[in-house]
């Protein structure tokens, strides 16, 4: 009988090795799958490369991983943010390399990464800093910046329910990166709020099939994030 | 001189968006165009985070952290609303789905040129998020700024010094002394604010524009 | 009050135009919109570009829009079966374009339109007859061919419910082609099998979003199609 | 000569993959397979068309027309299954996720090209389907065929006169001769048929073999 679940985040993963390129789901308090990184920090890792939209904030979580300096290169679309001096001060110490996607090609590019697509051409970024040095070309009337596909080993992501075959369904926009992070990586690892038996998730609205997924861990007992004030 | 407030030039976008348009309003100012939307009127606001037919702020005490915008505030959904993920929500903008994107900018020029993700300060820790995705991500892309910066330069120039977000992709722009179209033909001026002349607009602004106020009333 | 909703499948495609790309949903006896089909030969358009995976089958649907030589070209994957008598002798007689598209490609390209790719690389297809005079690339040691998006104007898809906002849910594997085709066409048609107040749809379970859907027609009171008996 | 049936062709399949595996079995002979996998052991078949854990045929009367497998026959969901579009499925393949995709053939060379569909003929109206995108779509791509054509022509060559499906993407051919592993050394015989001697099978075959059948039990 397949089961892809496992007992402790530790287990989950054990096997994650130095330099080992890691997506990180999540977008702002949302998707978060914090105790499996607070796993990775525990764990040891290090020389990483990390793919995530943000690069860590306040103190915890990604910064704490950036903080023990696992990280040898963060893949981004937005490190800059007002609780962000962890990384600030690794970037201005030249302590970290960044590389800096928008948001939408970083989430193309994984996506193209799942899909086994080699390359495509996107117009946006044309003309700015951040499509320097790329290949251009113009389409249809349109320039367009050729992207390649961001591959994984891990994928680190939350969702809300599973079952023993890996089915995930998330909660509302905690969604977010969680099914094409699971696409792009060779061993994806789930962290979710409940396990449920096979047959509990609707076939019509299963977000991701379990063929994306390799190791779920039920985190029990855990209370809803408390919601943060929001900073101006 | 007369300025338009924030809330008035918030209400002069909503305005201009009609019923059953897809809509993102960017972080910052442009979220203040939602709350001007008139009630009856149905519009889709979209979160590049995944959301489509977002609605207002929860109740205090009601918030969720699953339930967030762009901006990382919390946010409801309205009945009709769905959620997908990050790849399907910029396939949407990439995809020309979206009607309006409302932004914010440091400088826009004649043609345009949208620059509002960097300083390009040397020091700066730079920053895209969905800056470059939204440029790019609808069939109209209006700009909110303040006309002018606090030493008195114009932001709307004839080439940007900033770094650029997208080449081409303003349509729009509301300031708090004009409502300017970009079009083929250069800048058009479609409103003043009451009481200043076009001729001391077009020298604040310090690129040519044309005078397109005509028959039209102020906003 | 928005509301997408149309009363008749005549009033649904009366816009569409001769010449006009149309894009038509469906993989053998599911998700096929047999009356927005029977509403389009009605309608009399012609000169008209097809997608669909396949090229019609015995003499009703896509193969009565192609008997009453209303198609100039077909863009699809498999064209020839058992009963596709009407494409076969249109193409022998060379009264019809055909592009032949490996079903992922086509997939992919339809996809592509909708996301706004201009163009990107597959592996599928390089080396063979259909791959023949297209741009390749040799991408990270794989062999890839370049492929450009496919737009149209209309899509006519099916789908299983839908509320005033174009929110559509399918049925089972009747979803194939359907929520890939719906974010290709400049405006999409939809058939469904009920309309359901808003707010009826999980919004977790939202498969096509209404940004991408112009037009819903309920079909109402139509039987589930008999299934045909198997064919070797 | 002694042959493996076409049922002992597909139970040898089916022996060879594993519990957890995610399989697509192609239109025709391989279809077979399925019903040889056995009941205890965990496989989840992928169908193009967009199911992932395909269960066998409906009893008959209860064949639902909008849940079909590739080849447009009526098939179930299995509990845990689950439905996705036309792009998503592709990608599954394309992506490298599936491990198993299990093909019929008209020719396999001896590096593993594969020609099955299109036999080139002036007449024939061409229609590939799937057939490209499964060649390359899982990380072992199986051949299910006869040893020789009608006339005795080996189907396995030392270059495809047929149109080609796929490049060097074939892992292992099973036959009604042989089970032979297409290697970087070249076509390694992994199994024979009882009583047809490695030299005839060589002979029969027409390329460079390599006997690989030491010490293993024939299937």
């Amino acid at each position: 009988m397949i089961d892809k679940f496992v007992s402790s985040v530790a287990a989950a993963v054990a096997d994650i090795g130095d330099g080992a390129t890691v997506m990180i789901g999540g977008f702002g308090t949302s998707g978060i799958p914090s105790e499996l990184i607070d796993a990775l920090i525990e764990q040891g890792a290090k020389e990483l490369t990390v793919v995530n939209n943000n690069a860590g904030n306040g103190d915890v979580g990604l910064a704490a991983l950036l903080k023990a300096r696992r990280v040898r290169k963060i893949i981004c679309s937005f490190p800059r943010q007002i609780d962000s001096h962890v990384f600030d001060a690794l970037f201005r110490a030249g302590d970290i390399e960044l590389e800096l996607v928008p948001q939408g090609n970083l989430a193309e590019r994984i996506r193209a990464a799942g899909a086994g697509i080699g390359a495509f051409f996107t117009p946006t970024a044309y003309g700015t800093l951040l499509a320097e040095g790329k290949e251009t070309r113009l389409i249809d009337g349109r320039h367009h910046v050729l992207e390649y596909p961001i591959h994984a080993d891990f994928a680190l992501i939350k969702a809300d329910r599973a079952d023993r075959w890996g089915n995930l369904v998330y909660r509302k926009a905690a969604r977010n990166f969680g099914p094409i992070m699971a696409s792009a990586a060779r061993c994806t690892i789930v962290q979710v709020r409940e396990a449920v038996p096979l047959g509990a998730l609707d076939p019509e609205a299963i977000v991701t099939p379990g063929i994306f997924v390799q190791r779920v861990v039920p985190i029990v007992g855990v209370a809803a994030l408390a919601m943060p004030q929001a900073v101006a | 001189m007369h300025r338009f407030s924030r809330e008035q030039i918030a209400a002069r976008v909503a305005r201009d968006i009609p019923a059953g348009a897809y809509v993102n309003l960017g972080i910052g100012q442009p979220t203040m165009v939602a709350n001007h939307l008139p009630p009856g009127r149905e519009i889709f606001l979209h979160s590049e985070n995944g959301i489509l037919g977002m609605g207002p702020a929860p109740p205090k005490g009601q918030e969720d952290p699953d339930l967030i915008n762009a901006g990382k505030q919390p946010v409801t959904l309205l009945t009709g609303g769905a959620y997908f993920h990050h790849a399907d929500s910029f396939a949407m903008m990439r995809g020309g789905h979206l009607d309006y994107c409302v932004l914010g900018a440091f400088q826009v020029s004649v043609r345009g040129d949208l620059a509002n993700w960097h300083t390009g300060g040397k020091d700066a820790i730079p920053a895209v998020g969905g800056a470059m995705d939204l440029a790019i991500g609808a069939k109209n892309v209006y700009v909110m700024m303040d006309h002018l910066t606090k030493s008195g330069e114009s932001k709307i120039v004839l080439n940007c010094t900033y770094p650029l977000t997208g080449l081409a992709c303003v349509n729009r722009v509301y300031t708090d002394l004009a409502v300017i179209e970009v079009s083929t033909q250069g800048l058009v001026v479609l409103d003043v604010v009451d009481g200043l002349p076009f001729a001391e607009l077009a020298r604040l602004t310090g690129t040519p524009l044309t005078d397109g106020t005509a028959g039209r009333a102020a906003g």
